[in-house]
């Protein structure tokens, strides 16, 4: 009974006990509230780090609240699991250190660029809960505790992205649209919940996965969860909440929040694959979520082209973004029950889809942070209002183009990396689909020059004379991030072996999944 | 100002009509044409001062241009010449006692060479660079033996 | 209207405006090539007050071509003479008309054209920056040839003291004088 | 590659800068080559074949003027960006029988993309001048760029396909695959006119990659008075020259590639030396038909097409075309 | 392209470029070395396109024949023509004759006359090449 | 700038110009939306400088209002002289002027055939029709002993004559141009990329044409058959079959555009062709100048009193010049109008609503020669009181601009 097993619940306990602290302490001193965040959330990086590297190397691994083995033996001598517990295997892990290091960073940069507003305390506290929901998520092992955790996340979210200002008109909107959507999902979730319960009794993922047998119900209830989680993750056509809520919250609280969109996106991941695996007709699922990611793509990059406002712009690309990953992992999908195209280009595919979830949160975090940075020192989100920035903003600038090669996947940034083993493998499902894939990477990178062009290049203005580079702590928050894309850009192979592989394999093997839980019964 | 020996097998012009009346800028244009084939000597006509190397000056000038060639002069990056093709260009010719007219280039801007001639013939444009040729490599022997700081 | 002749068209002249409005007014044959074929020039000189209608009545014989205004400082007055053509675009018909109208100094005005004929646009504002008459109806256009800042009441093709004086001479005089 | 060892790395360095050199000199040799060319059609004498050289190294020696609108490092970045990058696309392409210096997942997507680099390195650049003309022009190289992508990528994915479908267990996008497999062999008659589709494709999105005439609105010299380098001189003009000469080889090979990647040496029973000799030289020679036919004899007999004109035709009629060659080998594929 | 342009220029491209190349095909390796060369007789210049009988070049001057009558200054249009008082001469600046050859026809004792020479390039335009007395 | 249009200056410096004259554009998108001329970077003052020389003197500074049209303008000054002093032309002589007129033409619109073509980015087509120009230069330069600026003008008649011994070397260039011509033509009108860029290209309506007074091959392209050589014919013309061309001649349409324009110049080509043949086979023997002593020409003149004009069907349009000789020396009145004075205003509508890339070829087709056309005006100052924006506004504005159009 050594501290390690201890791991998961600490990640999550630490920045929820932060969050109740950090009030308390912002009575004594508004400063010390944002390092109190800082430290819990690293804390709980380090540990995600830890326990990262103990599932990779020792395999996944069930906490159980109160107990060894989360299953309870009834009278009647049957088992099953059903106290609450959370699953960790190497894809909640990966799905983890993404929120981890994006909310670590998060914090960092909201050092400097939240300085100046009131109400620090609530701010971070309810960052820290967003950040706990977040990673509930992505931990839990059974259905009823992932719509709690989807409600914490919801409500911490909301306040959040109105925290600008409920009188003011856009903030609100915007929190309002995220509020609907995620009670709509949130709601779904439960009725899910509620199906599968009277159905099997059971809610464990595990146990679920281990008795499903694809029934009417369980078509309902997926028709229910599929919509609804690619809605909680932006995609088209369920995208409208997305640019609002992307631009009008606090950028700290953007880049937590596109993490939270890749939560449902990895929750979508978790009832396709590791709940209903093959049971169901995969083909049909996968051409519907390819469907969704083609869409994204498309419509998402072409609604960025024409945007002026950068946040908006970003955040349409974040559309377009999700959908290269859910067009991976369709793919993926949609030949799960063909062993042979799994094994030849399935397989790639899904790595693609996954490796891009963590690159996009990384560029897409430094994207956002970079417009922060411009938001900060220029107090507009206008492109036609910049200009000439490159003179006064270097390091931004030079942060922006990292960002922008890389989320239009140009080597040797990440981006490049993931896309290519999208479009190398998605080509052999249907040559089409990367056609479509690599022109949208170049209009994502047209969007792109039109940012550089508009707020970078061109004379310096002169109601930007005083405009001067960015305090430290942001630009380290930055470098954080550029450093990630440059090294996943270059050693991919390394990555892909590492994380993204066993990730991939995770959803891939269904009995392992059930395995972890069930076989300790 | 460096100079190699490539630069005068390579003179890229930018041509600049100050006022002319136009006989000596189609010598010019004619001095590019299968005829005379200037190109042979790698002189290629250019858009902008900016990739200029000589500047054809044809015309008197007239008080509006002269603003704009000292600029173009100004925009065109060093090592420079400057060749004056045409009579007028070199002192009037014709165009005199006017109110609105400058006289010849060479108030305005350092002149390296002179094409008379109404209008000249594009042998005696090629002529004139041969000149310039002949300028600039006495000039390099000269940076050679001594050379300019 | 029908063709007519040059003598029948100075006719015509002479009926629609009041005697009075033609002060001079004469036909030139001019003879060309082997053939000796024949082509007229009218010239009209014709009071300032009835220019205008002169040029209305040219407008209702054909739309008359017109080709420049040329202007002249003779002393007291400055006489303009507008260049016109009719019958064009057909054999040996085409007839130069030159109408000349005077203006006395004291009270540089006349009607503009441009209502009638547009492309007189050009000629008009010339003649207005260079013998500083003053085109009546003409909008009030920035100068097409002179800048903006060019000096205040100085015309170059005025005679008088409002010329330009000075012109730089040659620029190597000196030269040619040593 | 990371575990490479050292000597295999010194060597592929010594390769890396031979191979720069020898794309750079052979780029401005066949620029050269079409300039005379060019000036043989058009009853000229015409510049003798050194002349890119010279031009080159005058170009050395002049004056670099930075305008006071433009943002120094980034404008003065462009050029080296462009032309490194255009050099590293030299690393993953094989010569004859020699393979390529560089190679690992889809070489080919990598070139494309990199290709993508070039034309965004002169994008930024011309924006980073800050002047009118030079903006206008960026603008037209921006639209070029998107327009011309659809196409050649339909070209480079449908081989790709082909090749997958043949030999499922290949890599197939590595350049030494294609290579090493003509698409002509592997397709039926439907196929066949399907690949000379995607061929034509491609011929015709080569000029425009290069922004020749009749695709070189970008750089229109009478109407924007050399476009997107109004602004450049001296070294920077030097650089982007460089780049482009390289990129025309680039875009030839890559034609030579998908389509022409035969060899000679084996007809003479030849091996070792001699057929990396003999292979390249016929390489080179191959180089040179495809550029009088892709740049030189287009450049000469066409007139500058208007930017719309050249948008529509990469988006509809040619896109058209690339699709159509795409369909055509994928029913190929299917019915046999 | 199968354009008319198109057939014309590869038909070309197989015949004799139709260059007058003067005054060299190519840049010489040293235009000064070459220059002596010709100097000497060594070198050849491919001679400029053939000019006509009764080009109008540079003006030659008859000194002797030459009465100061004036009246080609009078009737030329650049003032090219200056009159040297003293010894009743004129003196004839070629960088300002339009080469319009007037004065010769207006010269009562045929002292005027157009030489064939148009290749008058040079460094100054008071050199004495381009001053005819 | 309300629909965030912003504005490029063509000119006065620019490759699309052989000449500087200022265009102000003011550009939404690629699209033209207002124009703003501004001449006058040319002018050299011309008629002041004619008041203080005799008329032979101004008859070389008529010849060098402009280079190309070098035969027109001494033409038109020559005949408005004669026609005030009353001087009668040997018909010799007029023979000789037509010729040589006709030649000019024949160089002027194969130079602007190559210009053109050169304006498109179509180099090989300048090179073709350069080459053949050569020929006519040659030509000229044999006749008249100059390759631009004849010289050959004088006032009552011309100073060189053609002999017997020079005609067969005329009549090996006509039939050199009767061959090359058919390949020049199928060059430009079956082309396809040149038809792109020039049908529907800058367009001048029949009722703008005649409003705005166009003259020459402009107009005629937009199907007014007006051309003095017809209407009002003079010297030799008056002998001579002259038929305006209009475009409908060959294609059955009128649509002044771009390519009618070509079509009305390359078909003045042959009609020239056919005009010098003309000239030589009824050329009659005589006298080739009024006043043979100069001396004595200069004083008849200094005695005449009267006004006269001189009208030319130049290349371009009608030149027509205005003299006034008082009893002086010098004359009194000398105006000159060239065809591009009255042309520069068709610009407008042709330019309007066209693209960027159509402006030089536009500017191009209707053959401007700004040295003629500013040889009146007086300094000129860029683009009048309308804000030209300095270089960081333009920036600004085409940053603003490539917000819309990237991609």
């Amino acid at each position: 009974m050594n501290l390690s097993n201890h791991i998961p619940i600490l990640i999550i306990a630490i920045p929820l006990l932060a969050a109740f602290l950090v009030p308390l302490i912002g009575r004594i001193n508004k400063k010390a509230t944002g390092i109190l965040t800082t430290l819990a959330l690293s804390v709980s990086l380090i540990l995600t780090i830890a326990l990262a590297v103990k599932i990779l190397t020792v395999g996944p691994q069930v906490y159980v609240f109160g107990a060894t083995s989360p299953s309870l033996t009834l009278p009647s001598g049957l088992k099953f699991p059903i106290r609450i517990m959370f699953q960790i295997d190497a894809m909640s892990i990966f799905m983890g250190l993404i929120t981890a290091i994006i909310s670590f960073v998060g914090a960092i940069y909201s050092l400097a660029f939240m300085e100046h507003h009131s109400g620090l305390d609530k701010y971070y506290s309810l960052l820290l809960l967003l950040t706990v929901g977040v990673f509930g998520i992505e931990f839990t092992g059974d259905m009823f505790n992932l719509f709690v955790f989807l409600e914490i996340a919801s409500i911490a979210a909301v306040a959040l992205i109105s925290f600008r200002g409920v009188n003011l008109g856009e903030p609100a909107e915007a929190g309002f649209k995220y509020m609907v959507v995620s009670s709509i999902a949130a709601l779904i979730v439960l009725f899910t919940v509620g199906i599968f319960y009277g159905e099997y009794g059971l809610l464990n993922f595990a146990a679920l996965a281990s008795v499903i047998k694809y029934s009417q119900l369980d078509k309902i209830a997926l028709g229910l969860l599929v919509p609804v989680l690619a809605m909680k993750a932006g995609a088209v056509p369920m995208h409208m909440w997305t640019p609002d809520a992307y631009s009008e919250a606090p950028t700290p609280i953007t880049i937590i929040l596109v993490s939270a969109s890749q939560a449902s996106l990895y929750v979508l991941f978790r009832v396709t694959f590791s709940l209903y695996n093959i049971t169901l007709n995969t083909l049909a699922v996968g051409w519907i979520i390819i469907i969704f990611g083609v869409l994204s793509m498309f419509i998402g990059v072409t609604m960025a082209i024409i945007q002026k406002d950068i946040k908006r712009l970003i955040a349409y690309n974040a559309i377009s973004q999700t959908g290269y990953m859910l067009l991976g992992v369709g793919v993926g999908l949609a030949v799960l029950a063909n062993p042979v195209a799994l094994s030849t280009y399935g397989i790639t595919a899904m790595e693609g889809g996954i490796f891009h979830l963590i690159n996009h949160a990384m560029y897409e975090g430094l994207l956002f942070l970079t417009a922060g940075a411009l938001f900060f020192r220029t107090g507009t989100r206008d492109l036609d209002e910049m200009g000439g920035l490159a003179h006064s903003m270097k390091y931004t600038t030079i942060f922006f183009i990292i960002g922008a090669a890389a989320i239009s996947g140009l080597p040797p940034f990440n981006g490049f990396a993931s896309k290519l083993l999208i479009y190398e493998s998605v080509y052999r499902f249907n040559p089409l689909l990367s056609i479509i894939a690599m022109l949208v990477s170049i209009l994502t990178l047209a969007s792109f020059v039109k940012v550089f062009h508009g707020a970078f290049l061109g004379p310096k203005l002169p109601k930007f004379e005083e405009v001067r580079e960015v305090p430290q702590s942001m630009v380290w928050a930055m470098v954080v991030l550029s450093c990630i894309t440059i090294f996943f850009g270059l050693f991919p192979d390394l990555i892909v072996k590492n994380l993204v592989h066993p990730a991939v394999m995770a959803l891939i093997e269904q009995f392992k999944y059930t395995g972890t839980v069930l076989g300790g019964i | 100002m460096k100079l190699n020996k490539y630069f005068e097998r390579s003179l890229w012009v930018f041509h600049l009509n100050t006022g002319s009346c136009n006989g000596c800028d189609i010598e010019i244009v004619a001095g590019l044409t299968p005829r005379y084939d200037l190109e042979r000597f790698g002189i290629k006509l250019v858009g902008s001062p900016r990739h200029a190397d000589v500047l054809l000056v044809t015309g008197p000038v007239t008080h509006k241009m002269a603003v704009r060639a000292k600029r173009v002069y100004e925009q065109t990056p060093d090592p420079k010449a400057v060749i004056v093709v045409g009579t007028c260009g070199t002192s009037g010719g014709v165009f005199y006692d006017s109110y609105n007219l400058l006289g010849s280039i060479d108030k305005l801007i350092p002149v390296d060479v002179y094409v008379p001639g109404c209008p000249v013939r594009p042998e005696a444009v090629i002529n004139g660079v041969l000149q310039a040729w002949i300028k600039l490599e006495k000039l390099r022997e000269e940076m050679k033996n001594a050379p300019v700081k | 209207m029908e063709y007519m002749r040059p003598d029948e068209i100075v006719k015509l002249f002479k009926k629609r405006l009041n005697e009075s409005a033609i002060i001079d007014s004469r036909i030139e044959t001019k003879t060309a090539g082997l053939k000796k074929s024949i082509y007229s020039v009218i010239w009209l000189q014709i009071r300032l007050e009835n220019f205008k209608e002169a040029i209305k009545l040219l407008c209702t014989i054909q739309f008359p071509h017109f080709a420049i205004i040329s202007g002249n400082d003779i002393g007291e007055e400055i006489e303009l003479i507008y260049h016109f053509s009719i019958y064009y675009a057909e054999r040996f018909k085409e007839i130069s008309i030159n109408l000349t109208t005077r203006i006395p100094k004291k009270n540089l005005k006349i009607p503009t054209i441009t209502d009638l004929i547009p492309g007189a646009q050009t000629a008009e504002r010339e003649i207005k920056e260079m013998f500083g008459v003053t085109i009546e109806g003409l909008p009030n256009l920035p100068n097409i040839f002179l800048p903006q800042d060019f000096q205040k009441g100085v015309y170059p093709l005025r005679r008088d003291e409002k010329g330009v004086d000075k012109t730089v001479r040659k620029e190597d005089e000196v030269r040619k004088v040593e | 590659m990371n575990t490479m060892s050292l000597l295999g790395m010194f060597w592929k360095i010594i390769g890396a800068i031979i191979i720069a050199f020898l794309g750079v000199v052979l780029g401005l040799f066949y620029k050269g080559i079409d300039r005379k060319l060019a000036a043989r059609m058009q009853a000229r004498v015409g510049p003798p074949i050194r002349q890119p050289f010279m031009d080159f190294f005058k170009l050395m020696i002049k004056e670099n003027i930075v305008p006071e609108n433009a943002v120094p490092w980034i404008f003065n970045g462009v050029p080296i960006m462009t032309l490194v990058v255009s050099i590293t696309i030299l690393y993953y392409m094989p010569i004859g029988n020699i393979s390529p210096l560089l190679s690992g997942y889809g070489d080919i997507i990598l070139i494309v993309y990199l290709l993508t680099i070039t034309s965004i390195g002169m994008v930024v650049g011309g924006f980073a001048s800050g002047s009118p003309y030079a903006s206008v022009g960026a603008q037209r190289e921006m639209v070029m760029m998107i327009s011309y992508e659809l196409p050649l990528v339909t070209t480079v994915i449908a081989i790709g396909w082909k090749l997958s479908q043949t030999y499922p267990q290949l890599n197939i996008f590595s350049l030494a695959v294609i290579n090493a497999h003509p698409i002509w062999g592997l397709v039926g008659p439907l196929g066949f006119a399907g690949a000379i589709l995607l061929f034509v494709t491609l011929a015709i999105v080569t000029p425009g990659e290069l922004s020749k005439i009749p695709f070189d609105a970008p750089e229109a010299e009478t109407e924007l008075a050399g476009g997107l380098l109004v602004e450049y001189s001296g070294r920077n003009l030097a650089l982007f020259g460089l780049a482009d000469a390289v990129k025309m080889i680039v875009m030839v090979s890559l034609t030579i590639f998908l389509f022409f990647p035969y060899n000679i040496a084996h007809l003479f029973a030849l091996n070792g030396v001699f057929a990396i000799i003999v292979d390249s030289l016929f390489f080179l020679l191959k180089l040179f038909l495809i550029i009088f036919i892709e740049v030189t004899f287009i450049r000469v007999a066409a007139a500058r097409l208007k930017i719309d004109q050249v948008s529509y035709a990469y988006w509809i009629p040619l896109s058209i075309i690339g699709l159509l060659g795409l369909a055509l080998i994928v029913l190929d594929t299917i019915i046999v | 392209m199968p354009t008319p342009m198109g057939f014309e220029l590869l038909k070309q491209l197989f015949k004799k470029p139709g260059t007058n190349v003067f005054p060299v095909t190519y840049y010489p390796d040293s235009i000064l070395k070459l220059l002596e060369k010709v100097e000497k007789g060594e070198a050849k210049v491919h001679p400029p396109v053939e000019i006509p009988h009764k080009f109008r070049g540079k003006i030659v001057y008859d000194r002797d024949a030459c009465t100061g009558c004036k009246l080609c200054i009078k009737v030329c249009p650049a003032e090219a023509i200056e009159f040297i008082p003293d010894h009743k001469k004129i003196k004839i600046h070629v960088d300002h004759c339009i080469f319009c050859s007037q004065c010769n026809d207006i010269c009562p004792v045929n002292c005027l006359s157009m030489s064939e020479e148009f290749l008058l390039a040079n460094t100054d335009r008071l050199s004495s090449k381009l001053i005819v007395e | 700038m309300s629909k965030m249009t912003y504005s490029i200056p063509i000119g006065p410096v620019h490759p699309s110009l052989k000449e500087p004259v200022t265009l102000n554009f003011e550009i939404y998108g690629e699209h033209i939306e207002k124009v703003n001329l501004a001449p006058g970077d040319n002018h050299r003052g011309i008629e002041f400088m004619g008041r203080q020389r005799n008329p032979i003197q101004i008859i070389y500074l008529a010849e060098r209002i402009c280079g190309i049209c070098s035969a027109s303008h001494p033409f038109a000054f020559c005949r408005a002289v004669e026609n005030a002093a009353g001087i009668e032309v040997p018909e010799r002589a007029q023979y000789i002027r037509v010729i040589i007129a006709e030649l000019e033409r024949i160089h002027s619109h194969v130079l602007w055939a190559g210009l053109a073509a050169h304006e498109i980015g179509f180099d090989s087509v300048l090179y073709l029709s350069w080459r053949a120009r050569e020929e006519v230069l040659d030509l000229l330069e044999y006749l008249t002993g100059n390759r631009i600026n004849y010289g050959i003008f004088m006032i009552g008649g011309v100073r060189r004559d053609i002999s017997k011994e020079q005609i067969p070397r005329v009549r090996k260039t006509l039939d050199f141009y009767k061959d090359i011509y058919s390949k020049i033509e199928d060059v430009f009108l079956n082309d396809p990329t040149i038809a792109l860029r020039t049908k529907n290209v800058g367009i001048l309506t029949k009722e703008d044409a005649i409003r705005l007074c166009a003259v020459g091959p402009t107009a005629r392209a937009s199907g007014i058959n007006k051309d003095i050589r017809q209407d009002q014919p003079y010297s030799a013309y008056a002998d001579l079959e002259v038929k305006a061309i209009t475009p409908d001649i060959l294609t059955g349409v009128v649509n002044g555009d771009v390519y009618d324009r070509v079509i009305v110049r390359l078909l003045e080509v042959v009609q020239s062709i056919q005009i010098i043949e003309q000239c030589l086979d009824n050329m009659p023997s005589g006298e080739i100048v009024a006043e043979k002593k100069l001396v004595k020409l200069l004083n008849q003149l200094k005695k005449a009193k009267g006004e006269g004009i001189g009208r030319h069907e130049a290349p371009r349009g009608e030149v027509i010049h205005y003299v006034k000789l008082n009893e002086s020396e010098l004359p009194e009145v000398w105006k000159a109008r060239a065809p591009t004075y009255n042309n520069l205003m068709t610009w407008v509508p042709m330019l309007l609503g066209q693209q960027i890339a159509d402006i030089p070829i536009v500017v191009a087709s209707i053959d401007p020669c700004i040295a003629c056309m500013d040889r009146v005006t007086i300094l000129n100052k860029v683009n009048g009181q309308k804000s030209i924006l300095t270089k960081k506004d333009l920036h600004k504005l085409s940053v603003q601009k490539t917000r819309r159009i990237t991609p």
